[in-house]
C-alpha cells in the first residue's frame, strides 16, 4: 500500500475526529451560555444534531455536495454515497462520480467522514441562536433540511468546484461555507422566532446571564483544541509546511483575538467580562478559518486583533437591533465568517503555505481576489438566507416553531424533555425576571 | 409591628416588587421554599419512570411592617401575585413585638 | 418563649456565632434567604449590558429563647454583626407559644 | 390560627408527609436550613486538614392551621420524626393573626 | 526505520491514547447520573480504576492473555511483560513468547498499552453499576481480579489464539470481550449488593434523577470520540480502507441509534427523555464495536437501529426486575454487547474491510459464522458471570461490599473520603427519597 | 517530500495539540479546587495565559530560547521566530539559526508551535497558586514577563544548548524546564502574595474546600490525557521504540503515583481524600517527566510510588509553613519537578530508549550523573526564583498584585470580572469562613 496513502488517510481521519469533538464544545458554550432551565434541552438539541447531520449528510448531502453536475448542483451518486468510486486513487486515475474531491489521495469513507463532520459544524452553529424557545421538534426538522438541502449546495458552489470556485474565490476550512452558513440560517431563525420572553420589555434590553461559566470556558478550550482539527486538517493530505503553518496561524489569531476581546471589553464595559473573552477566542478562530492557509502568521495576527473587537462589538449591536442570540452565535459565526472570508482577499499572500491565491489586496493583488470573495459572501448570504427563512417558514406554519409562552416561562426541560437537569441544587428561580435593572 | 409573610410563584416576583415599590416599603426577605397545597406536581421522568414532584417551587416574602401598612401592602401583594389558577400562594400576618435596626441600635418601628 | 430572628450579612456568621456560643444558647437555625433594603445592590455585567441584582445575599438566624435570654443574646448579636455600613441587618422578636422537642417529647422551656 | 414550624431531619421528610397527609392538611412550605443544636457537626476533609461541619441540614415545615388541629398535626410529626437520637429536631408554635388565600381574596380560617 | 512500523506505531498510539480519554468519560457519565452525595465516591472509582488496570494488567494480565500456552490461558512470559520478544517483527521474524499478537508490526509497549487501555475500559463498566453503595476499599480489589483473572482469560480465548478464536468467532473490537465481560461482572456485582435503598419500595419502583445532565452529556460525547479510537484502532495497523470504512460504520450506529431511542422514548415515555438519548448513542457504539469492520455501512445502520431500541427496553426491563444499575451499565454494555456479537454471525460480508469472517446469516453465509458467536456469547457469560459471582461473594465474606444503610443515606462521599464534591452549593436534600409517587 | 518529515511533523503536531488540550486540564482543576465564588477568575486566567504566552513566545520566547548565542542566552533571530531557516532540513543540510532544535527534521512552525505549548504550560502552572487573591492585570503582566524572560532562559541552558546541557544534564520533556521553572516562579508569588483572608488564623490552618471535585477530576484526567502528548511527543520525531517506551513509563508512574497518594491519605488522614488522588496521579506525572525515556518501566512505577507519597507530604507540609497554595500546585510542580529530575541521576538505563545519558546512581553510574541533575536543579532555582522574586516585587510596587480585602471576601468575580459563574445557583455563602474548627 503507497505510503503516502496511509500516512494521509491518518492525518484526515485524526483531525475528522478532533473536529467531530468540536460537538462537546458546542453543547458546552450553549448550555453554559443558557439557563440552567433550558439545559437539558440544549443539551438534548446538540446532542442530536450530529446524529441527524450524519443520517442527512449520508443519505443525500454528499451526493448534492460532491456529486459531478453542474456549477450549481452535484447530481450523479447523489444517494448514500454510492456512485461509482475507485478512492483513493487520485488525477488521471481516478474513475468515480466524486471529482471535485478525487485531488485528495485518502479512502471514500475518509473523505466522507472528514466532510461529515464539518456539515455538523454548519448545523450545530444555528443551535444557540435558537436556544431557549425553539420547539425539540422543529429543530430536528430544520437540521435535516440544513443538512440536507442547504449547506451541500453551498458546498458544492465552493468546495465541490461549483460555480464560486471557479470564480477564484477561496475558503480554506470554510468561514463562508461552515460559519457563515449556520449564521444565516440561524439568523433567519432568530428573525422568526423572536427574542425570549422577558429580553427586550420596558424598552430595556434585560441580560439573561448565562447558568454555568465553567461549562462555556470548558466548552471554548474544547473548541480551540478542535479548531487544531478543523483547519490544518482541511489541507485533506498532511503536508508539512502547509499543516504547521495552518496550526500557527490558526493558533496567534485566537490569541490576539482574545487580548483583543479583553481589551475592548474592559474599555467598553469597565471590566474584562468572561462571555466576551471566550466570545474573542471564537471569533478569532472563524475570522481565521478561510485565510489560514493564504496569509502570513503576521497577518492572522491583525485578523485575530480586528475580530476581537468586532465580536464584541456585534454582540452589543445585534442587542440594540433586538436580535437575541443567547450564546453569541451570530456575532462569532456570522459576523466574523464573513470577515475572514474577505481577509482573504485582502491579506493573501501568493503560495505562502502553497495554494496558488494569487495576492491580496495589501500584497499588491489588487481588487480581483477581494471581489471573488465579496461575491462569495453575498451569494451565499441571499441563497442560505432566504432558503432557511422559506424552511423556517414552512416549519412555523405546518407545526410551530416556538414552544409555548407557559413553556418558555417554566423551562423548555420539563415541556420538551420532562427532565431536569441539576435536580438536586436549589436554584434562584427568579433571578431571569428580576435582572435587568440597567444602570 | 407585623410580619407579612407571603407565598408566591417564583414568576410573580418581579411584578410584587415593582407594585411594592409604588406602594413603598421599607426592606423584605426573600426565601426560596417549596411548597404543597391544593396545586398538584410537575411530573417529571428519569430513565423511563415518571415521578411527580409533589412540592413546587414557591418563594417566601417576608416583610415586617407597621400596623398601618398592613392592608395596603397585603393588597398590593395580591393584585400582583393573582394568576386566579390554583397554586398562587397565600398571606399570613402576624404579630412582631420587636425590631431592632443592627446598624445603629435604633428600636421599635422607627427600626424597619 | 420569644423567637429572635436576626438578618446578617453572611461575612459575619462567624464572628456572631462565636459570641453567641460564649453567652450560650440551646439551638439555632439559619437560612439563606436574598433580602432588600436599603442597601443598594450589586452590579454585575452580562455580555455587554450591566445590570443590578437588587437582592442581596443575607443569611437568617432564627433561635427560641427564654423571655430573659433575648436581651442578652440580641446584644450579642448586635455586636458582632454591626459594620456600621448601610446593610447589616435588622433583628425581629416574636412570641413562640410553645416548643415540642421531638427526640423526647418535652414541652415549654425545657425543650429549647 | 396557629403556625406549627417543625424542624426535622431530611431523611424523614418522607415519613412525615405521609403522616400528616392520613391526619390531613392544607398546605405548608419547605424551607433547606441548616440548624445547630445538641447534635454535633460532620467531619470532612480537605486536602489534609480535617474540619467540622458545625451546622447541619435539617428541614424546616411550617404549617398554618386552625388552633384546633394544632394537636393532631404535632403529633403526627413527632411519631414520624423521631428516631431517639440527639439531632431529632424541635417543634415552633406560635400565633398567626390573619391568613388571605391570594387566589380568591378570602380571608380567615377559611383561607387555610 | 521500516516507515510501515513508524506509521502504525503512531496509529496504535493515538487511537489507544482516545481509549485511554474514556476513562474520562464513564467518569462524567456515571456521576452526571448519580446523586450529588455519591459524586466524590463516583469519580475517585472511575479514577483509580485505571491505575489499578495499569498495575493489574502489567503483573499478570498481559501475560495471561497474549502469552503462548494452552487454549484456554497463556502460560510463559507471565509476569511483568517480560518474555523474550522482539517486536515490532512480525511473522516468520517473530521471535518471541507473545505470537498471538505478533500480527501487528508495532513495539511490545505500544503493544501493551493499546490493550491496557481496553482492559481498563472492561474494568471500568462495573463501576457505574455497583454505584452509590459498594466500599471502595473492595471495588479496588475486584478490579485488581477483573483485570488480573476475568478480562485476560476471556481475552486469550478471543483475541490471544485461544479456542474461541480457533472456533471461527469474530469480535473486532470487544463488544465481547471489553462490553458484556465488563456488563456479567457488573451483574454479578449488582445481585450481591441488592438495589439501593429505597429504589424498590413500597412495590413501587422510585426514579432516583441524576444530579447533573450537563456532565452526563459530556461524557458521552467523550465516549463517543473515544471510540473513534476504540474500534478504528482495534485494526492495530493503520490500513487506510479499514479504518475509514470502521470510522463510519462506528458513528452511523451511534447516530442511528441516537435517533431510534429517542423516537422510543418518545412513543413509550411521552416525551423524548435525554438519559435516555445519551444511553442510545453509547448502546449503537457497544453493538457496532464487534462488528464495526466486518458489515457494510447500511448494516451499521440498522444495527445502531435496533441497539436504540434495545437499549430503551432493557433500561425498563432491568427495573422491572428490580435489578438497580444506576447508570444503564447493563443494558448498554452487556445487552448491546451480545446483540453486537451476535449481528456479526447476522450482518457480516466477507473481507469488507479486508477481514475474511465468512458472510453472516442475512448474507446467504448461514448459520455456521452466527453459531460461532452464539458460541462465544454463552461461554462469556458463563465463565465470566461465575468467575465474578464467587470473587464478588468471597469479598462479601471477608470484608463486606456494601456500605452501612446509615452511611448509604448519608451519601458515600462523606463515609468512604470524608469529602464534599459540591461543598458550596445548596442542595435539595430530601429529592431523592421524596419522588416517586407514580402516576 | 520525505515521507520522514512528513510523519515526524504528524507526531510533532498531533502530541502538541495534546499539551495545548491540558490548558482546559488546568483551568478544570485549578477552578474546581478554588471557591465558587472566585471561579470566573480563574477560568479567566487560565483562559488568557495561553493568550499572552502565544504572542510572548512569538515575540521574544522562542529567540531567547533557541537562537544561536552563548551558553546562557540566544541571541540570534530574536523576535518573531524571523531568522534564517531551512527547516525541516536537519545536521549538515541545516542552515540557520536556531540550530540547537535543528535536530528534528519537521518545519520551522512546527517546531515552533511545539515549544509554544511547553512554555504556555509553565505560565499556567503559576495561576494555581496564587489563586483567589491575585489581581488580573498583575497576573496577566507577570504571564509575559514569564513567557519572554523566564522560561525561554532556562530553556536555552537546557534544551536550546547551553550550559546545563554542555554539563550533561538531561530533562526529557521538562520536570525542570517546565514544571519546576513554573513551581519557583509560582512560590516567589506566593510567598509576596501572602496567604489567602481566613486560611491561617487564630493560630489554625482553616481548610478551603473547593467548589467542584467534577470539575478537578475532569481536569485531572485532561491532564492526563495531555500528557500523553507531554512526554511521548518531547521525541520530536516518531521513534516508535521510544515513543512507546516513553507512553508506558508515563502511565505506570501516574498510576503508581494515584495508588500511593491514596494509601498514604488513607493512612495519615484516616481516608482516601479524592482531592489528594488527583494530586497524586499529578505527581506522578510531573516526577516521570524529565526520566520517563531514560528509565525502566519498573524504576517508573517506583519513581510514582514515591511521587505520590511526596505530594501528600507536602501538601501538608506547606500548609504547615503558612505558604498558601489553594490548589498543591508547588506539592505537584516544584516538589515532584525537583525530584524527578533528580531521579534522572539515580534510575537512569543508559540507552534503554536510545538516548546515551549514561547510568544513573543506582545502575552502576556513579554519582556523575545525578550531580549534573542536582547542577541544574539548584542553578534554575536560583535564577527563576530570584527574578520571579524581582518581577513579582516591581509589579507589586507599580500597580499592586493583590486584590483589596473586601474585593478578596466578596469574591473576585464580581471585583475583577462583574460576572458570576453560576448565577443562578443558590450557594452556602459562608462556607470558608464557618469551616475550620479543627479536631
Ligand atoms: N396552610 C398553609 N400553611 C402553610 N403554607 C401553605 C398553606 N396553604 C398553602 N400554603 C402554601 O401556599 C402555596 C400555594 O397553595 P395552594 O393551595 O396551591 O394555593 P391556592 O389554594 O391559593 O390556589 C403552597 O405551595 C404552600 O407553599
Ligand atoms: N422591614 C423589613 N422587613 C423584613 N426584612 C427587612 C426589613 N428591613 C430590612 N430587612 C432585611 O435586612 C437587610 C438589611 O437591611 P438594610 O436596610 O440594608 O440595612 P440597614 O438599614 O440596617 O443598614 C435587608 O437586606 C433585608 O433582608
Ligand atoms: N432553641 C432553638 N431555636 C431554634 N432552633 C433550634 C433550637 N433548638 C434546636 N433547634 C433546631 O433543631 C435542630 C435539632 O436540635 P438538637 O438540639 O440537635 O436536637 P435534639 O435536642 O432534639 O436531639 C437543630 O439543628 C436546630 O436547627
Amino acid at each position: 500500500m503507497d505510503m503516502k496513502v496511509i500516512i494521509d488517510t491518518i492525518w484526515v481521519l485524526v483531525t475528522a475526529k478532533l473536529v467531530f469533538f468540536m460537538n462537546l464544545g458546542f453543547a458546552m458554550v450553549e448550555s453554559g451560555f443558557a439557563r440552567a432551565k433550558n439545559c437539558v434541552n440544549i443539551l438534548s438539541k446538540n446532542f442530536v444534531v450530529f446524529a441527524v447531520s450524519s443520517l442527512g449528510f449520508l443519505f443525500l448531502g454528499w451526493g448534492l455536495m460532491f456529486g459531478d453536475g453542474n456549477p450549481f448542483v452535484g447530481l450523479k451518486g447523489l444517494f448514500f454515497v454510492s456512485g461509482l468510486d475507485n478512492s483513493p486513487a487520485v488525477g488521471e486515475a481516478y474513475k468515480g462520480v466524486y471529482s471535485a474531491i478525487s485531488w485528495t489521495g485518502v479512502p471514500l469513507w475518509a473523505k466522507f467522514f472528514f466532510q461529515l463532520v464539518f456539515c455538523g459544524t454548519a448545523a450545530t452553529i444555528v443551535s444557540g441562536a435558537v436556544a431557549e424557545r425553539i420547539k425539540y421538534k422543529s429543530f430536528i426538522l430544520f437540521s435535516f433540511i440544513m443538512t440536507m438541502f442547504i449547506y451541500p449546495i453551498i458546498g458544492h458552489w465552493v468546495w465541490g468546484g461549483g460555480w464560486l470556485a471557479q470564480k477564484g474565490m477561496f475558503d480554506f476550512a470554510g468561514s463562508t461555507v461552515v460559519h457563515s452558513v449556520g449564521g444565516w440560517a440561524a439568523l433567519a431563525g432568530v428573525l422568526l422566532l423572536g427574542p425570549r420572553f422577558g429580553k427586550y420589555s420596558n424598552g430595556r434590553i434585560n441580560p439573561i446571564p448565562g447558568h454555568n461559566l465553567s461549562l462555556a470556558t470548558l466548552g471554548t478550550f474544547v473548541l480551540w483544541f478542535g479548531w487544531f482539527g478543523f483547519n490544518p486538517g482541511s489541507t485533506m493530505m498532511a503536508d508539512p509546511q502547509a499543516i504547521s503553518h495552518v496550526v500557527v496561524t490558526t493558533n496567534m489569531a485566537a490569541a490576539a483575538a482574545i487580548l483583543s476581546a479583553i481589551m475592548v471589553s474592559w474599555i467598553l464595559l469597565g471590566k474584562p467580562d468572561l462571555g466576551m473573552t471566550l466570545n474573542g477566542c471564537l471569533a478569532g478562530l472563524v475570522a481565521i478559518t478561510a485565510p489560514c492557509a493564504f496569509v502570513s502568521v503576521g497577518s492572522s495576527i491583525i485578523i485575530g486583533l480586528i475580530a476581537g473587537i468586532l465580536v464584541v462589538l456585534a454582540v452589543i449591536g445585534f442587542d440594540k437591533l433586538k436580535i437575541d442570540d443567547p450564546v453569541g452565535a451570530l456575532s462569532v459565526h456570522l459576523v466574523n465568517g464573513v470577515f475572514g472570508t474577505l481577509c482573504v482577499g485582502l491579506f493573501a499572500q501568493d503560495k505562502i503555505a502553497g495554494v496558488a491565491t494569487g495576492d491580496g489586496l495589501f500584497y499588491g493583488g489588487g481588487l480581483k481576489l477581494f471581489l471573488a470573495q465579496l461575491t462569495g459572501v453575498i451569494s451565499v448570504a441571499v441563497y442560505t438566507f432566504i432558503v432557511s427563512l422559506i424552511a423556517w417558514a414552512i416549519l412555523k406554519t405546518v407545526m410551530g416553531i416556538r414552544v409555548s409562552l407557559q413553556e418558555e416561562i417554566e423551562g423548555l426541560d420539563i415541556g420538551e424533555h420532562g427532565n431536569a437537569a441539576y435536580p438536586e441544587f436549589l436554584e434562584r428561580k427568579p433571578t431571569y425576571s428580576f435582572l435587568g435593572l440597567k444602570e | 409591628m407585623k410580619k407579612i409573610e407571603a407565598i408566591i410563584r417564583p414568576a410573580k416576583l418581579e411584578a410584587v416588587r415593582r407594585a411594592l415599590e409604588k406602594v413603598g416599603y421599607s426592606g423584605l426577605m426573600i426565601t426560596e421554599i417549596e411548597g404543597h397545597g391544593k396545586q398538584k406536581g410537575v411530573v417529571q421522568q428519569w430513565r423511563g419512570e415518571k415521578y411527580r414532584l409533589e412540592l413546587l417551587p414557591k418563594l417566601k416574602i417576608e416583610m415586617v411592617v407597621k400596623n398601618e401598612d398592613v392592608e395596603r401592602i397585603t393588597k398590593a401583594i395580591i393584585e400582583n401575585a393573582k394568576t386566579g389558577e390554583i397554586g398562587d400562594g397565600k398571606i399570613f400576618v402576624s404579630a412582631i413585638d420587636e425590631a431592632i435596626r443592627i446598624r445603629t441600635g435604633e428600636k421599635g418601628e422607627i427600626a424597619l
